[in-house]
Parts: structure tokens; C-alpha cells; sequence
């Protein structure tokens, strides 16, 4: 029960997995124009993760179609789609993978509505995040790169409600969308998600949890080690309010705002290398904004400036935990 | 000649003189000072620009490069509009907001405004291509790179792609010798693109890119293959880039006597050439010229009269 | 005399560029193992700037070696050499096409050292930045991708004399360099540069100007838009420090804090895109560890969150500039 | 067969052998539960990275991709080092930074640390081998890809460089018939690799890549051709990925019958068979089996026993 839903909730309980794949499934019976590209996604096999097993199983392979290890090339075909009304969602099989198509997306897909107004509808997938003993190939988190490039939308869900209702919003935006996607969480977090037609609209913060003493500001993964810290915290007294972001461009900014005014402490957290990341943007923002709200210096956490390390111990050095949020907080609300 | 074949001739005729004489007034703006930033030469690419674009119809798509002027023109963006893009100004096809021929993107007329990272018009195309196969439309996308752009992994990475799925894309490379200063035997170990192509799985053909003829009977071969169903085709055109690879660039790596043997080839003197020695009377080409002139002349004072963009717009339509 | 030398300094005046092709020229004659890839850099041609045009004709073709334009693979190649030892100075034609090879260098070169100890050291000359009308893909400035990518560090000097030594460095440095040059000063700024061994040390700061009331920290060509709104404010007897990075990655965040513990007051400039740049770390760094020194919220002026538009009116209104910088820091010190 | 052949082989046997039982041991280590994050599988690969590995000199340098763990130990990396790497311990190849046989370079034994992107390691090797080529070193680089590698746009742009240089490079392609899931009819428009090799400018062959001495000869030979500034060489190597791409995956997706077709074609048994054919006394041979099974059992039992990296050493390294 990681999102507060409660035992006797109606909605079918779903893993952020299933619900991923219920939402292209959603999307693919409601709209002819979204097919699904990537490597091994077709059915039976479905993918690395099987995410799109179901609807390859479903649409078939012209619809869940398998493509040449051409990252460059065929998400390059997915803007030429995109451009004639189609609304292909792409699957890179890592997240890591993505910098092999990086030319499609930041320079094509990106400014092409800007410069001439067409429309570039698509959405990639990407497998993100660690914690897994994946090494420093299958454990990235790759989304500054994408904020910091004008013209893209970024979508990080945390929850299978989260990621059911921003996928089904990712495919119908016009705009191309890099949804990324927590690998941790696919098999190790169940949820309640409500069936049909209920997107959630991107760029809408939500408040994981209320809190009166500090703000963390985080997203994905990290949102459950933040909940995590919280109730360590309620234990000693302190309340935290955990806002999970869920887009990262656009950035909430105002719900996150209102909230560090109210608490006058924050702490920025992600999985993604701290430095220069995106967190930095919030922190500067929050920094900025509260100014004179503040009774502490916004802190962040994030992964340390190095590859993700494949070992255990390595990794979990790597990376922050619940335990490394709570002591920040700690010693925000000691300040 | 067949009447037909004279019709269509002319018409040619008449887009390759729109192409050079709408270059030329490019060129002068620019050597006289009046150009905003730089642009690209199109001189000797014209039969290929023109020719491969008037295979197409209305609906099929196009994903120019930057010695495509005469696809653009084709396609029906106007020469004011074109001219005001140069010079980036609101009316121009991007509203200033990109440069010389880039991002000149109208989809109202099937064309793609291209980028510079080279060669990514081609997998757009492809994709464009594989859209209408999916949805079993009777459209064909047609692309162009140089012999620079064919020797990427984009190049085969696109060829695959669309082979795999007969795609009904068609791929014009214009090989004019060099990528910028580069020859292309210094860029490309293996110079034939065609058996390149080939090797990729897809059809390909060498033609003359000076050959207005040429350039519309095989194109339109291609594209008709690629509508029945017949998947790609890699069409070789051979030219020589006759200035340098943008304003800026004097080209005074190409060897003289190379370019002395190409202007005798002159794609735009061959086609008149040609309609003469076909009994085609001289001033009606003549008076082809100087109405191409005008409309030029009219680009050219509607773009310098448009206003600039309003710098109150810089952040709108980032999104759609 | 943008960078404070006297019309008597007895060395030499060389342009921004000049600087640059001596460094070339210099660490060339020094170290066989140094050789130049690029399209288009071998002589008599020289590169689309002409920054190796002197290189290429003093070393010939087996040493400035044109390549095809096959960006993944000569930078991969790079990869190659620089670990069998040798020091490729690759030049991507403009900064922009560095995309093309993004895999070969945030994936491979930034890595290797970290996984398994190997040096690659080589450095990438990016053409960068804008002011010139030449739209989006001839004017950007994509340092933030790489200031967040763990292995690479990331130059950037905004004087003759910096870029010659700083040069030097990069090229003796034992990791992958990306070396950001302006392509603005490039013909349009001259200054004194030492002829002979002179490195520069990477992460080391530099007070362009010294100042009580605010300090703006920058880097590249905006620090000279900087110095010039410093004079401005001089006038009106606002005294602006102004500190140039001139290195991205590391930082050097210790001249930084010193400043601004001093000033109270800071403003980050950088050309690049604002939104999740550079200038978000530094701005968070600063806001964190200044916090009981500022007398005002820590501010940043960037590139807007667009493509970097064409036509002049639009680039203007896109790009910081010393009206606008001067603006700000009038702002801040009313705060 | 004369003796040196014999000698040859025998080495080969026993670098196929230990690289089998290696192969063997981790895939026990992982289904029972011992194993950290994933690992792939070698069976059917060890006659290729064995072999072309064997064909180097010591000065040579090798980079392998995800299915040569006999390049890896014929080079000289440990089966310890080799058994602690993918335990993610301190005295694995990189310390237990990068995962399974990622990252696992040693300059030392002329072995480049692949990283996950396909194809990056031969760029990588190309280079290398531009450098040898530029110092007049009598070196060779040699790589490997997979037939999902050899589609990449990464894998043409690279073998342009490599016949551009004449670089001292020799491309081995592991043609398993598949990439991860998709059969190579699937991802590949031309299956035919050698002659998309070809088509570069690069000399090309095929080769059963089962057959060690086929691989051997033809390995040997491409490599003395580099070795003589006669340029680059593919050689495709045809085989069967005998598992699944990975631990986890059961490759429910491949035929059972190829499976059984191939299972006759075994490297491992085959060697083997050629050895007794040509009268190697058989208890030789089975000694060879018990002395690789002990040097495994010792690689485990090291691995096993092996410290943990301090998690304070985290942060070091990332610059040299
Ligand atoms: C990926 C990439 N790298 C570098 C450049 C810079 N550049 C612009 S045009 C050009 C040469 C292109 O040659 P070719 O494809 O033959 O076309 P041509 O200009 O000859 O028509 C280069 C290197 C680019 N546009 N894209
Ligand atoms: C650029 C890139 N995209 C995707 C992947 C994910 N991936 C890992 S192995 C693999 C298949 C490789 O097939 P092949 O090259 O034939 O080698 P094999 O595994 O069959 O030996 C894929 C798609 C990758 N490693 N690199
Ligand atoms: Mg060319
Ligand atoms: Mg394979």
C-alpha cells in the first residue's frame, strides 16, 4: 500500500508494471494511430520487461512492431510517423540507450514545432533507474538531459495510478514525451488503478503525503524511500511533506512553492546523478522563490558524480535511501 | 518529342529557372551585405531538386536538404515566402525562427522542414513512408541526401529499415564529389553508393544529375514503384556542386579544370538546350526568364519590406 | 583590451582563434602523440573556422586528418587511439553535431576510467554559442549535458589568453576534455597570450573584475557582457564582481563561495539554455552554501527555454546580454 | 595432422573447455540464487572468441563484446578475476564497478573494457588501430560484433574508417541468428553481412564459426593481412546462441529443431572429436577436463570468499 490507497479500495490492484501496459492497451483499442516500435517488443516475447507483451498479443505485430537495433533510425522514423498523424510510442530497451538516438529526439523531434509548427506526437519509453545490480548501463537516469533541451516534455510516475493516467495523457500530448520509467518498481509495487479512460494531466505536482516541518521535493523511485523516511520521521515528531513532482517538464512549480513557503525547508531528492541535474533546477527555483521564507538552505540528494557502480555496497553508496533522507531532514529541521 | 513530354519540359524548365534565378538573388543580397547570416549555394543541383520533386503528387511528402531550393519551389512554397525565410523575416516559412533553407517545413504542401544533423530527413521519410504503408495509403515519401550524408550509419541504419518494411520511400542522393571541402573519395572508401545501397537490401541507380530527362523518368520509375508496393529505391544522381558549400565558402579546393568541364553540363543550359533542339520557340523561353526574374524581383522587395518577427513571441509555440 | 591587459604588454596580441590554433601548434611540436580529427580540418582547407589551418599545414595530413562525416564512429576511433596512447584533439564541426557522438563520449570515454582504470585522453573542440544569426543548430551550447555526465571535464574560455592555456592543459589532461569554444570571440576579441609553456590549470576561476556590491559568476562570451555591465553600473556606483568560471567541470566553487560570502549578492550568466543548466548548479551550490551570507535570492539569467531562434529580433531576446545582466543586478542590489 | 596443428588445437581445446566450464559454473552460481544482477550466456560461442583470440600476438589488442569470455581468458584475464567480476567483489577485473564481463579491460593483456552500447567497441578497436597504423607498430586491433551489431549505422561508419586508414583491424562477426529475440531475418534487410562488409570496402568472409579451425586459419590469416598493411578484414563467423541471450531469458523463441540441429554441431564436442579423430590419447583429453573443472571449482571458491568493495572508495577514480 505505498500510495496510501486502502485495502478495501474498489479499483483493481495493479503493478506500475501492469499498469503500463494497460495504459498502451487503453490507448491502442481507443486510437488506431498509436502503434508501439522497439527491439523485442513484439509479441509473444514482448520485451525485456514484457511491458508490451499484451498489447503485441492484442494489436499484433503491425501494430507492436520489433525493430533493428537502429536507435538513431527508427526513432527517427517515429518523428516522420509522428509528422503524418501517427502516434507511435517508442521503447528503448534501457533507459541508458537512449543516448544512441539522441540526435532524433533533441534535435529533430524537439524543435521541430517551434521552428516550423508541425506536430511531433510520440512518446519513448524509458527504462530507468538502478538499485537493481545493474551496472552503469542499465541503471540510468537520464532525464536532465531532456529538461535542459527545449521542446520536449518529461514525465517520471512513481505510482500505477501515476503511471496508467500520465501515460495515457503522454500519448495524447502533441508534443513528444520522454516518459520515464522506474525499473525498480515494475514487479515491487502494487497500486490501485481505476479502469478506462482517466488521465492525469502533465505538469500537475502531487502531494505524496502532508507535512508541516520540511518539504522534500523528489520523484520516481525516490518517492517511496521519501514516504519511507517520513513515517521514520513522524516516529521522532517530525512531519514531513514528501511532493512528488511526477513532471518534470513542465515542473510544477507553484504547488512546490507554496509548499517550502509553508514549511521553510526543503530538500530536493533523486535517483539521477546530483550534479547539474535536475534537482539543481529545483533547488535553484525553491532558493529563488523562498527566499524569504526560508530557515534553512534547500539541500539535495541524488546519485553521486561517478557511473552507477554494478557491486551492492557500491551502488547503495551510490544512491540515495530513505535512510540517507531522513538524516538530511534531520539536520534541515535542526538548522 | 511528344507534346507531353515538351509540357513537362517546360514546366521544368520553368522551376530550374525559378531555382537558379531565385539563388542568384540570394547570392547577390548576401555578397552585397544584405543577407542575415549564411546560406547555401544551389548552383548545378537544380535538374536534381526540381526533377525528383515533379515526380511527386499532391499528397505524397518530401524531406528536402540544403540544395533542395528547387523541391521547396516545387512544392509550392513561394519564392516570397522562401525569400523572407532567408532573410528572417515574420513572413518567412518559419517565421525567423530558422535559418536559410532550414526548417522550412510546410505540411499543407508535404514537405518536411529538414535540420542540419545529416542525414536525419532520411529516417523521417523513411517513417513518413512506413505511416502510409501502415495505414495503406497511396503516397510515396521522397528524400535527398548528398554523398556526405550517405556515408553515415543514419544512411544504413534508414535503408534497413526501410527495406525491411518495403517502405515506399525514395532516397535521391546527390552526389556532387565533395561534402563541404571534402572529396568524396577521401570521405567514402567505397565510392559506388549505389552498390552500397544495394548491399543495404534496396534497389538502387545511377543517373546523370544534370539530365533533366534522366532525373524525371527514373524518379518517377521509383516512386511509381515504391506506390505499387514495391518497397524503396536509391536514386544515384551525379552532379558537381558548381560554388562553394555556402556563401562563406570560396571553394578554391576544387580543381578549376573540374568545374570548367561541369559548366559545360550546365543542368539549366542543357534543358533549354534540349527544348530548342526540340523545335521549342526562344522567346517563349526567353519570356519564361524574365517572368521568372520578376517574381524573383517581387520576393526579393516583399521580403526586404516584411516586417521582423516580434521578439514578444521568442518563447511562444515551444509546444503545440 | 576586454581582458584588462595594457597596450604595453609586451606579449604577443593574438585573436581568440589565433590563441587557439597556437595551442595546437605548440602541443603538436611538444607531443608526437598529439593529432587532430575532424571534417574538413586538414590543410590547405584548415576546418570550417580555420583554427587548424596553421597545424595542418606545419604537420601534414597524417597528423590534422580529415575524417568523413561519421561523428559516432571518429570520436569512437578517438576512444581508440587515446587509450593505445596517443592525444586526439577531435573538432566537431560546430558544437551543435556533437550529439551525433554523444554514445562515444558520455557512454565510453566517460566511463572507461571509473570501470576499469584505463585513461583516454583525449579533448573535443566544440564550436559553440551564438549572437551570430545562425539558428538553432548553428548556435548552441550544450555543456550541461556533459557537466552532469560523470568522467568528462568541461573547459570553457572567454579570453585569447585562456584559451591557450587552458588548451594546453586539456590536452596534457589525462581525461576526456570537452573543451567549449566561442565562436562569437573568435575573430572579435584580441589580447595578450604568452607565447611558449604556459598551461592554465582546468578548475580554477578567474576574477575577471573585482567588486564589493554583487558578484555575477559566468563564463565564455557572456563574461565579457558581463565586464561591459559592470562598467555600466561602475557609473552608477554599483560595484559588480565578476567571476569567469573558465572551467565547468570541475568547478571551482571555492572562489565562488569567498565572493559571494563577501558581495551577498549573486547573479549566474550563461549563454546556454537557462532551465537546467549550468547556471541551476552553480545557483544551487551558491544558495546552499551562502545561505546566512545573502542579502538577495540568488538569480540566473540563460538562454530561454526555446530552440535559439534565427532572425536577430528573436536571438536577442533569447540571449543574455550586459543591458539585460546589468538590469539584474540592479534588481539585486535594491533587494 | 602434423604436430604443431595438434599443439594448436589441444590449446584451443583447453581454452574452449575452460571457457565452457567457466560459462557452466556461473550459470549454475546464477540459478541457484548466487549470482548479483545478470550474466550472459556463451555456449555455442567458444570456438569463435577462443579462436580469433588465439590468432593475436601478445602486443595485440582485443576488444570483445558480451559473448567472449574466451577472448577474455585466452588474453590472460584469470578465471578468478573473471569469477569475482561477476560476483561484483574487489578483486574482480574493474573492482566490481561494471557488471558480468562488462567493463572488464585490462591494457595489460591488450583487452578493452566493452561498455553495453552495440556496437562501441569497434570504433573503439578502429582507432586503436589507426594509432598502430600511424606509429608504424606492427600491431593488430581485432574486434567482435553480433549480426545484431553488424545492422547498426555504428558498424558501416566504422568499417569506412577502417578501409579509409587501411587500419590494421580485424572484425569478427558472431552471426548467432539472432539479436536478443529477433531472428536476423527480422532486424536485417540484407542477412547476407559479408557482403554489406563488402559494399564498405572492406575484404570480407564467411566462416563456420563452429569449426575451430576454420576459425583458426581464416582468423590467422585476416590478422596477418592486417599485420602487412593489407588493410581491415570481416570475417563472419555463422553459429547458434545455444542459450538465451541472458540468464533470465529461457528463449522460448527459438525453434526447438535449430536447437537440436545445432546441439550436433557443438564447438566444444567437435574440437573434441577432431582431437580423438587425429589419435590424441583420450585420458590426455579427460585430463584436460579435470584440471579446467579444479581451476573452476578454485575461481569460484576465490570469488566466493572475495571481499566486497568498500563503500567508501565510491567516489575515486571517476578521473584519472
Ligand atoms: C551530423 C553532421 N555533422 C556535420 C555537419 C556539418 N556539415 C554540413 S554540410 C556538410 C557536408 C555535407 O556534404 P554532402 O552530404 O555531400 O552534401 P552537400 O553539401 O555536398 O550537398 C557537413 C560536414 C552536419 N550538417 N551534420
Ligand atoms: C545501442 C544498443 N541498443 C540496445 C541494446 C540492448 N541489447 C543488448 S544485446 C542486444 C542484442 C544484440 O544482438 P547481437 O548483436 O546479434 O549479439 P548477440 O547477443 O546475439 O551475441 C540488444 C538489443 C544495446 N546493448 N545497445
Ligand atoms: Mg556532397
Ligand atoms: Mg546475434
Amino acid at each position: 500500500m505505498t500510495d496510501g490507497s486502502s485495502l478495501d479500495d474498489p479499483r483493481p490492484q495493479r503493478t506500475y508494471l501492469e499498469a503500463i501496459s494497460d495504459a498502451l492497451v487503453f490507448e491502442m483499442s481507443r486510437d488506431e494511430a498509436v502503434v508501439l516500435l522497439g527491439e523485442d517488443i513484439a509479441a509473444p516475447f514482448g520485451g525485456a520487461f514484457k511491458v508490451t507483451k499484451a498489447a503485441g498479443e492484442k494489436f499484433g505485430s503491425d501494430r507492436v512492431r520489433n525493430t533493428p537495433m537502429s536507435e538513431s533510425a527508427f526513432i527517427g522514423a517515429a518523428n516522420g510517423m509522428a509528422l503524418m498523424g501517427m502516434r507511435p510510442v517508442v521503447e528503448v530497451q534501457f533507459a541508458d540507450f537512449i543516448t544512441t538516438g539522441f540526435d532524433s529526439i533533441v534535435q529533430f523531434a524537439a524543435t521541430t514545432h517551434y521552428r516550423w509548427g508541425a506536430k511531433v506526437p510520440w512518446v519513448i519509453r524509458a527504462p530507468a533507474d538502478g538499485g537493481l545490480r545493474s551496472g552503469p548501463f542499465h541503471s540510468q537516469n537520464p532525464e536532465a538531459w531532456f529538461v535542459h533541451s527545449p521542446g520536449l516534455k518529461v514525465v517520471a510516475p512513481s505510482t500505477p495510478a501515476d503511471a496508467y493516467g500520465l501515460l495515457l495523457s503522454s500519448i495524447r500530448d502533441d508534443n513528444p514525451v520522454i516518459f520515464i520509467e522506474s525499473k525498480p518498481l515494475y514487479r515491487s509495487l502494487n497500486g490501485p488503478v481505476p479502469a478506462g479512460d482517466h488521465p492525469i494531466p502533465i505538469g500537475v505536482a502531487d502531494v505524496a503525503r502532508p507535512g508541516r516541518d520540511c518539504t522534500v521535493i523528489t520523484y520516481g523511485a525516490m518517492r517511496h524511500q521519501a514516504t519511507t523516511a517520513a513515517d521514520l520521521l513522524a516516529d521522532e515528531g517530525i512531519e514531513i511533506e514528501v511532493i512528488d513532482l511526477r513532471s518534470l517538464k513542465p515542473l510544477d512549480l507553484t504547488t512546490v512553492i507554496e509548499s517550502v513557503a509553508r514549511t521553510s525547508r526543503a530538500l530536493v531528492v533523486h535517483a539521477a546523478n546530483r550534479l547539474a541535474g535536475v534537482g539543481a533546477e529545483v533547488a535553484a527555483v525553491i532558493a529563488d522563490e523562498c527566499f524569504s521564507h526560508l530557515d534553512a538552505p534547500v539541500k539535495r540528494l541524488g546519485g553521486l558524480d561517478v557511473p552507477v557502480p554494478f557491486s551492492p555496497p557500491l551502488e547503495d553508496a551510490y544512491r540515495p535511501d530513505s535512510d540517507k533522507i531522513a538524516r538530511a531532514c534531520r539536520d534541515l529541521c535542526a538548522w | 518529342m511528344p507534346t507531353d513530354n515538351i509540357d513537362r519540359l517546360l514546366s521544368a524548365y520553368r522551376w530550374m529557372q525559378l531555382t537558379r534565378t531565385l539563388d542568384e538573388a540570394i547570392r547577390t543580397l548576401w555578397l552585397t551585405g544584405k543577407g542575415v547570416g549564411g546560406t547555401f549555394n544551389q548552383r548545378g543541383h537544380e535538374a536534381i531538386s526540381v526533377g525528383a520533386a515533379m515526380c511527386l503528387q499532391p499528397d505524397d511528402l518530401v524531406a528536402p536538404m540544403h540544395r533542395d531550393l528547387g523541391a521547396f519551389l516545387v512544392r509550392g512554397i513561394t519564392p516570397r515566402r522562401i525569400m523572407a525565410q532567408q532573410l528572417g523575416r515574420a513572413t518567412g516559412v518559419s517565421g525567423g525562427r530558422d535559418a536559410n533553407i532550414h526548417g522550412c517545413g510546410d505540411l499543407d504542401f508535404g514537405v518536411i522542414g529538414f535540420i542540419s544533423h545529416l542525414p536525419q530527413s532520411l529516417p523521417v521519410a523513411v517513417g513518413a513512408a512506413m505511416a502510409f504503408r501502415h495505414r495503406h495509403e497511396p503516397r510515396v515519401a521522397l528524400t535527398f541526401t548528398g554523398d556526405g550524408g550517405a556515408i553515415t550509419g543514419l544512411f544504413s541504419e534508414s535503408l534497413n529499415l526501410a527495406a525491411l518494411d518495403r517502405a515506399p520511400v525514395v532516397i535521391v542522393v546527390e552526389e556532387n564529389q565533395y561534402a563541404y571541402s571534402t572529396p568524396i573519395a577521401t570521405h567514402s572508401a567505397n565510392v559506388d553508393i549505389a552498390a552500397r545501397a544495394r548491399a543495404t537490401g534496396v534497389e538502387a541507380i545511377d543517373i546523370d544529375g544534370n539530365d533533366i530527362e534522366a532525373v524525371l523518368t527514373n524518379v518517377t520509375a521509383a516512386v511509381g514503384s515504391a506506390r505499387d508496393g514495391e518497397g524503396p529505391t536509391v536514386v544515384v544522381a551525379h552532379t558537381m556542386r558548381m560554388l562553394g558549400h555556402a556563401i562563406h565558402d570560396g571553394a578554391e579546393y576544387v580543381p578549376a579544370e573540374l568545374l570548367t568541364d561541369w559548366e559545360r553540363r550546365d543542368p539549366v543550359d542543357a534543358i533549354r538546350a534540349t527544348l530548342e533542339v526540340a523545335g521549342h520557340p526562344v522567346d517563349q523561353l526567353d519570356e519564361i526568364d524574365s517572368s521568372t526574374l520578376a517574381t524573383v524581383d517581387d520576393a526579393v522587395e516583399f521580403a526586404l519590406a516584411s516586417p521582423w518577427p516580434d521578439p514578444s513571441t521568442v518563447e511562444s509555440g515551444v509546444w503545440a
